[in-house]
């Protein structure tokens, strides 16, 4: 084993880690914080990737690591997304829970 | 790589450790602030798999505009906590939920591990193509000239995001300002970083804009360090934000793009094909396209940071 | 072996360039219309549109004529490198149906979202024309781009623009609603990304026509299909992932339920085409098509019968397309089974797509239909809808024609669909799916029967309608749904256009 | 253009033309006068049109394809006779009436699809004027908008789905039998008996037209939506319109090498089947109930006509179910029209009336010089004098019983006022159908060559058919004394049970979906749920490599 088999092992671990908080915690923010952490550890794998890719004296294959940035940027517009959303929720009903299904989408027009 | 495999091992026990803290915690509001220290150490892990664009980026998307989202949001949903964790499932479901997700870390361990070797790279035909973009930065030639689509989408992704927060806003609100209106105060730490940092900012925000042709950077970066200097004046109340029914505005949202594209389309007749750069033009072509990107990156950021209108668009 | 190793080089078709118009015409209108602000997003959308079926239909016929798929190298960059767009008979087919209803829904939605008096912007008009476009041309993305990491940016853009959409009219429920379907959509789509970083990681390349000539069965391409292809499934709503669908796309205004349900939930299952039949046919298992077809046909009698106890008509449609969504899945296994006989897979891949067509014209026109009777009655309670038949004659009609195109009576393209899939299904020995349909049919004949008759029933003099509803807008969702009904004679058209371009099943991909 | 295929177009274009047309709502209220006219075309194909010229108006993908032949012309030139009638009786019967818009359109639609299978040459085709057919009737059915019309809609439309969903699958699986798929029916018995599935498709399609044609214990529809329809429409569904499965078995049905035992089956349940109505259908107390178990019996008869000829392997079957269907068609059409008449006209004023009425509903068990008489003769050559040709005698004997039971029934419900006479709108083309019925059998029988006027009139032909009449006349003699004592079976017999059993079993289904639905719309457990299927897709993908 050396090191970078470490940063794979972490990123799978990562991953983990954020499924197991998007699945328990309740609350849609720490939903939307596990979401993130999974997104990490998928970037993670992603750099771990790119750097098994060294080559000429780059130091990692830049093509996943330009991947990686924009994958950044996107995660971090669809959390912006859900926090707006969360925080409209909260000031319209006074609750943030995602509540079951059963009730909820009562037919609009 | 002794040394190496102790640095990596320990750093990454820790970024592992204080993601199992940020699950677990009970308090929201820990979890957050783990969760900010949990982008900071993510950043140093980039720093060691040498992508230093990359840890720039999460570390300032990642961990800082991340954070601030969470923190501010986690302030306003304070009240909520207590009623969202009676929904906490049963200790059966979490054992559940536990089995599985380390089921699944566990395979994709495995298959990462199985990776083969010698791993595959495009760095070669990086290498071998970078010259006719005139770029010294491998990433950069990847971001705007081998895969532009990916970017230019990129930057429709952010529009469309912010649309939809935008489309969030109370109907009586609509055209206001977003976020709350912060007061001044004067002799405040606040106002006093919101004088001091911004021109440093914008200086260190141009040069990573600039340098990311040839060395790590881009616009992405500078982009988001313009954002949080504009946030921080915001925040300290020095400036307002500006009503989103203001042109000038909608204009800055979408110049970046409407650049981007003109370039893209410049490229038919100039080039032969559609983001492709007439030899010999690459790079002031790639420039001008972050230039326009950048401020169109800062501004909409920043809103997407502040969320939708709030208040009526009066000053 | 590495991408290194194969070197197809990708080459600009004639007519590709129509494929980089057909991505960035919608992109310019929403950026367009958010530059010039409310009074013009109208304007806007009602000029970009008909370009765009215009586009679409030149697309099609320089398909058609050439016989073979289109592919635009942007940036003179091959892949792996670079990234190329490109259209077969499926993205073809899927970009003019696309296009065809988000006229009609403009159209439609004209009359819900008016311009305000005195030229001012109101948000919700704004931002459904915004939006509108905003779909349409992630849409475009998710059918043209070859590319797995692009196709991930245009997934999520087509999530970012269908969330507000769910929540358009801001009524707390909605935005619950909308909350849901954004987490989980991006649980989906975290998972596809981690698929496609393990096939970077094995192959060295993104690219759909090149990793279709290397994949193999090893460990990282088996996880790479199973996130990917479950990633997706939860973006789909394929039971038991449905969870977020029926409150989003019940609760959301009319116009906006259309494009969700006959829309935005094809982009990701288009994507499971591509995925099944295009990058791995070779390496999802036999076992594997059951498996999928099986959610199918669990989606089929649960949703089906889940419809049959609403109460309220959106809701209803809302499960019914839980339930269509199932239909779309069984194509797997027949297309694998007919592969695996080495007969082309013809029936099992047009039927699937025919299937996926004419569902969204049915069911947009169904929700569009709703979404009048709520205006016209001021409620969808499906237990009085007495009169309805008197007061909006043709919107009745189209909610007819539409449920006959569900239940898949000739000549509707569901009927067809049927017919194709019931062949694979046969020819392949596979007569457990021919037991789903049948039974899946009759079920959904329950519900159209039971709206259908409650709406026919007459009522003693005359109902004031809580607003009246002008002729054109019943005639755009009765176009509609005429559309989905005589689907079916497509098959007059003297190529099958969904086949062309596409590879020989069964071939690419085995060791 | 031949005329043969000009013919061929407009007896499927000019009903569709007015169903179109309908669209336009004051067309639409004005059509009704026109509903006469629109199977003219088709009366003109089954006397002119060349048997056997393929008009294929499809390509090679989709072979849309119209054709007649003897069978099909003899059913269309009777179904186009009885839609004429039909529809000028329904023109008076419903003048004043409200939904009279609907009832035009079901009305037209009914009519095309019904015209339609009789020459629709390809598969697709015959299915999509199946389904035509079977969404008018259902309209028809419900016209009234009862509870009881809901409920005989919302069966009839389940199990005429069910039907055609069996007849889908038996005919994809037929398709797929023969050689390069082709979608003729003409290429359909050829397929079937070579086919790997040859038992299923006898399965399928049996089932599927049987369900059409009423076939017991499949037949519980038939007396609820004929029961429920107006009189206009309860006739030409009787008549007409069932006849769509009679075509549909004669064309798919590989009569000349079907197995004994396929054959035997069919032609068992049938007759048994006729027996069951007659027996249910002499508890009933509404003319128009009694007169729909009767075309349970006599289709039951037809389709046994049809297995004999498979056991027999004799493709001369095909013609005379034709024939037998023909004479249905008239005489169940002019007894529905009579149902309407007698309504409408006073005790005093019955006599008159009564008297056709009786011959032709006797005429059904096998009157001498009838068309049933005639039928039942031709049928002889068939069922022979083994178990077959004693079931059939004796269904000739309860038809008897059952039709006279009917004229009871019938005379119960005239017009309240002794002096009320029935319109010449409603009287006319009663009487048109019910001179039709009589002559028309004759025609046929004379025409078909191989018959002449003495084998009809010979004194053993007379006799056998008379002497059941005589059994019958007794029977029935005994039931209007005693009937009283029978038990009162509800409409559709059977149909309560499976409505009760249906119920029993949808309740708890429907609980349990909508209980895994509540269950599968938490968070914790989709989450969960998505987790498993990644699993099982990894395991599944790797088990096998």
């Amino acid at each position: 084993m050396n090191a970078l088999t470490l940063f794979g092992l972490c990123g799978s671990a990562l991953v983990g880690i954020g499924l197991y908080g998007l699945i328990v915690n309740p609350q849609p923010l720490r939903k939307i914080l596990a979401f993130n952490m999974i997104g990490s550890g998928v970037f993670l794998l992603f750099g771990f990737v790119a750097r098994r890719g060294a080559a000429l004296g780059m130091g990692g294959d830049p093509v996943p690591q330009a991947l990686v940035i924009t994958g950044i940027v996107v995660a971090f517009s669809a959390t912006a997304l859900a926090v707006a959303l969360l925080l409209r929720l909260h000031e319209a009903t006074g609750s943030a829970t995602l509540g079951a299904a059963d009730g909820d989408g009562a037919p609009g027009a | 790589m002794i040394g190496g495999i102790f640095v990596d091992g320990g750093l990454l026990a820790m970024v592992v450790v204080v993601a199992v803290w940020t699950i677990l915690v009970r308090d929201s509001f820990a979890a957050v602030i783990g969760y900010a220290c949990y982008g900071l150490l993510l950043a140093f892990a980039w720093v060691r798999l040498a992508a230093i664009d990359a840890a720039l980026t999460e570390a300032a998307i990642g961990g800082g505009l991340t954070s601030v989202l969470l923190i501010r949001a986690v302030v306003r949903l304070r009240a909520t906590e207590a009623s969202a964790q009676a929904e906490t499932p049963g200790r059966l479901q979490r054992i559940l939920a536990a089995v599985l997700s380390a089921a699944v870390a566990g395979a994709l361990g495995v298959v990462v591990l199985g990776l083969p070797e010698p791993a595959p790279s495009l760095a070669p035909r990086v290498a071998e193509h970078i010259a006719s973009t005139g770029l010294g930065n491998a990433v950069t030639a990847v971001l705007l000239a081998f895969r532009a689509i990916d970017t230019l989408l990129e930057a429709v992704v952010l529009v469309y995001a912010l649309v939809a927060v935008w489309a969030l806003t109370p109907d009586r609100f609509w055209g206001g300002r977003p976020g709350p209106k912060y007061a001044v105060e004067p002799n405040g730490m606040l106002a006093y970083l919101a004088r001091l940092l911004p021109p440093l900012g914008i200086v260190v925000g141009i040069y990573v804009f600039w340098v990311g042709a040839d060395l790590p950077g881009g616009k992405f970066q500078a982009g988001t360090l313009l954002a949080a200097m504009w946030l921080l004046t915001i925040m300290a109340g020095l400036t307002d934000v500006p009503p989103i029914s203001r042109r000038l505005l909608r204009i800055a949202l979408a110049a970046g793009t409407v650049v981007f594209l003109a370039i893209g389309f410049a490229g038919v007749p100039l080039a032969g094909a559609f983001l492709a750069y007439p030899e010999g033009f690459a790079k002031p072509l790639i420039l001008l396209i972050e230039a326009a990107s950048m401020v169109s990156i800062a501004v909409t950021l920043g809103l997407l940071v502040v969320g939708p209108p709030e208040r009526s668009g009066a000053p | 072996m590495s991408v290194a190793e194969v070197a197809i080089p990708a080459a600009t078709t004639a007519g590709g360039f129509l494929l980089v118009l057909a991505l960035v015409l919608p992109v310019l209108g929403v950026l367009a219309a958010l530059a010039l602000g409310g009074r013009h997003a109208r304007t806007v959308a009602m000029l970009v549109l008909p370009s765009g079926l215009v586009l679409a239909l030149m697309l099609g016929s320089e398909l058609v004529h050439s016989g073979q798929a289109l592919v635009y190298v942007l940036g003179g960059w091959a892949p792996p490198l670079g990234i190329a767009l490109r259209a077969d008979g499926l993205s073809a087919a899927m970009l003019l149906t696309t296009v065809v209803i988000l006229l009609a829904v403009a159209v439609y939605g004209d009359g819900d979202f008016p311009m305000p008096a005195g030229g001012r912007e109101a948000r919700a008009p704004f931002m459904f024309w915004i939006l509108l476009l905003a779909v349409w041309g992630a849409l475009n993305a998710v059918f043209l781009a070859g590319d797995l990491f692009t196709l991930y940016v245009a997934l999520e853009l087509l999530t970012f623009a269908g969330v507000p959409l769910v929540c358009l009219d801001g009524r707390p429920e909605t935005l619950r609603a909308a909350l849901r379907y954004l987490l989980f959509a991006l649980f989906g789509s975290v998972l596809y990304m981690l698929g496609a970083v393990l096939l970077y990681g094995t192959y060295g390349t993104l690219d759909i026509a090149l990793l279709a000539g290397l994949v193999r069965p090893v460990p990282a391409v088996v996880a790479a299909a199973a996130l990917m292809t479950v990633g997706l499934l939860a973006k789909t709503a394929l039971f038991p992932l449905h969870l977020w669908l029926p409150p989003a796309h019940a609760g959301a205004p009319a116009a906006a339920s259309a494009v969700l349900s006959a829309l935005v939930v094809k982009g990701s299952f288009f994507l499971v085409i591509r995925l099944w039949l295009d990058v791995m046919p070779g390496i999802v298992t036999p076992l594997a098509g059951q498996l999928l077809a099986g959610l199918g046909a669990a989606a089929i009698i649960v949703g089906n019968v889940v419809a049959l106890r609403q109460t309220r008509l959106k809701l209803l449609i809302a499960y019914s397309t839980v339930a269509q969504i199932g239909y779309l899945f069984l194509m797997f296994p027949l297309a694998a089974g007919l592969a695996a006989m080495n007969l082309p897979a013809d029936p099992a891949v047009t039927g699937g797509l025919l299937q996926a067509i004419s569902h969204a014209t049915a069911k947009a026109a169904m929700f569009m239909g709703a979404g009048l009777i709520y205006a016209t009655l001021g409620h969808d309670r499906i237990a009085d809808l007495q009169g309805v038949g008197r007061q909006l004659p043709m919107t009745l009609l189209a909610f007819a024609l539409g449920g006959i195109s569900l239940v898949g009576l000739p000549p509707s393209g569901g009927f067809f669909a049927k017919w194709l899939l019931l062949t694979a299904a046969l020819l392949t020995g596979q007569w457990w799916w021919v037991a789903v349909m049948v039974v899946g049919g009759l079920l959904t004949s329950g519900y159209v029967f039971v709206v259908v008759m409650r709406a026919l029933v007459a009522v003693d003099g005359e109902k004031r309608p809580k607003m009246e509803i002008p002729r054109y807008r019943e005639a755009v969702v009765l176009g509609l749904a005429s559309v989905s009904f005589l689907l079916g004679l497509a098959a007059l058209l003297p190529t099958d256009v969904v086949l062309i371009g596409r590879p020989a099943l069964g071939v690419a991909g085995l060791p | 253009m031949s005329h043969t295929a000009l013919l061929l177009c407009a007896t499927l274009g000019l009903p569709l033309a007015m169903l179109l047309a309908c669209l336009w709502r004051p067309l639409r209220e004005r059509m009704m006068p026109w509903l006469a006219f629109a199977p003219l075309p088709g009366l003109l194909t089954a006397f002119f049109a060349t048997h056997g010229e393929l008009l294929m108006l499809g390509n090679e993908r989709l072979p849309l394809a119209l054709e007649i032949d003897r069978a099909g012309s003899v059913l269309l030139g009777v179904a186009s006779l009885l839609w004429i009638a039909g529809g000028w009786y329904a023109f008076t019967y419903l003048s004043g009436k409200a939904g009279r818009g609907n009832f035009t359109v079901c009305w037209l639609m009914t009519l095309s699809g019904c015209l339609g299978v009789f020459v629709a040459a390809d598969m697709a085709g015959f299915y999509a004027m199946l389904a035509l057919l079977s969404v008018g009737t259902t309209g028809l059915v419900l016209y009234e908008g009862s509870p009881r019309s809901y409920r005989a809609g919302a069966i009839y439309i389940g199990m005429a789905l069910l039907a055609e969903s069996l007849v889908l699958v038996g005919m994809v699986l037929t398709v797929l039998s023969t050689p390069e798929h082709n979608l003729l029916i003409s290429a359909a018995p050829a397929a079937i008996e070579a086919s790997p599935w040859r038992d299923a498709i006898f399965v399928l399609l049996i089932t599927g037209f049987g369900i059409k044609a009423g076939l017991v214990p499949l037949h519980f529809w038939i007396p609820l939506a004929h029961g429920a329809a107006p009189v206009p429409a309860s006739a030409l569904l009787s008549g007409a319109v069932v006849k769509a499965s009679v075509i549909g078995l004669i064309r798919f049905m590989p009569i000349e090498t079907a197995p004994w035992a396929v054959g035997a089956t069919v032609a068992m349940l049938g007759l048994l089947g006729a027996l069951y109505a007659v027996l249910v259908g002499i508890t009933q107390s509404h003319p128009k109930t009694v007169l729909a178990y009767s075309s349970v019996s006599q289709m039951g008869v037809i389709v046994a006509i049809l297995g004999m000829g498979m056991a027999a392997n004799d493709g001369s079957a095909r013609l005379i179910a034709a024939f037998y269907a023909a004479n249905h068609v008239l005489a169940k059409g002019a007894l529905f029209m009579a149902v309407g008449v007698v309504a409408a006209t006073g005790a005093r004023r019955l006599r008159p009336i009564l008297l056709p009425i009786a011959v032709i509903a006797v005429g059904l068990g096998g009157l001498p010089l009838t068309g049933g008489a005639l039928t039942k003769d031709v049928a002889k050559t068939l069922m022979g004098d083994g178990p077959a040709g004693v079931l059939a005698t004796l269904s000739a004997i309860g038809t008897t019983v059952l039709m006279l039971h009917f004229l009871v029934r019938l005379r119960a419900g005239a017009a309240a006022d002794d002096d009320a006479r029935a319109e010449g709108g409603l009287l006319l083309p009663w009487l048109a159908t019910s001179v039709a019925s009589i002559v028309i059998p004759w025609a046929l029988y004379l025409g078909a060559g191989g018959y002449s006027l003495p084998d009809a009139l010979a004194p053993k032909v007379l006799w056998s058919a008379l002497w059941p009449i005589a059994i019958g006349v007794l029977l029935a003699t005994a039931l209007i004394r005693w009937g009283r004592h029978l038990p009162a079976l509800p409409e559709g017999d059977v149909v309560v049970v499976l409505d009760a059993a249906a119920r029993a079993g949808a309740t708890p289904v429907s609980a349990i979906g909508g209980r895994l639905d509540m269950l599968l719309g938490r968070w914790p457990v989709a989450a969960m749920s998505l987790l498993c299927l990644l699993l099982a897709f990894g395991l599944l993908i790797v088990g096998k490599h």
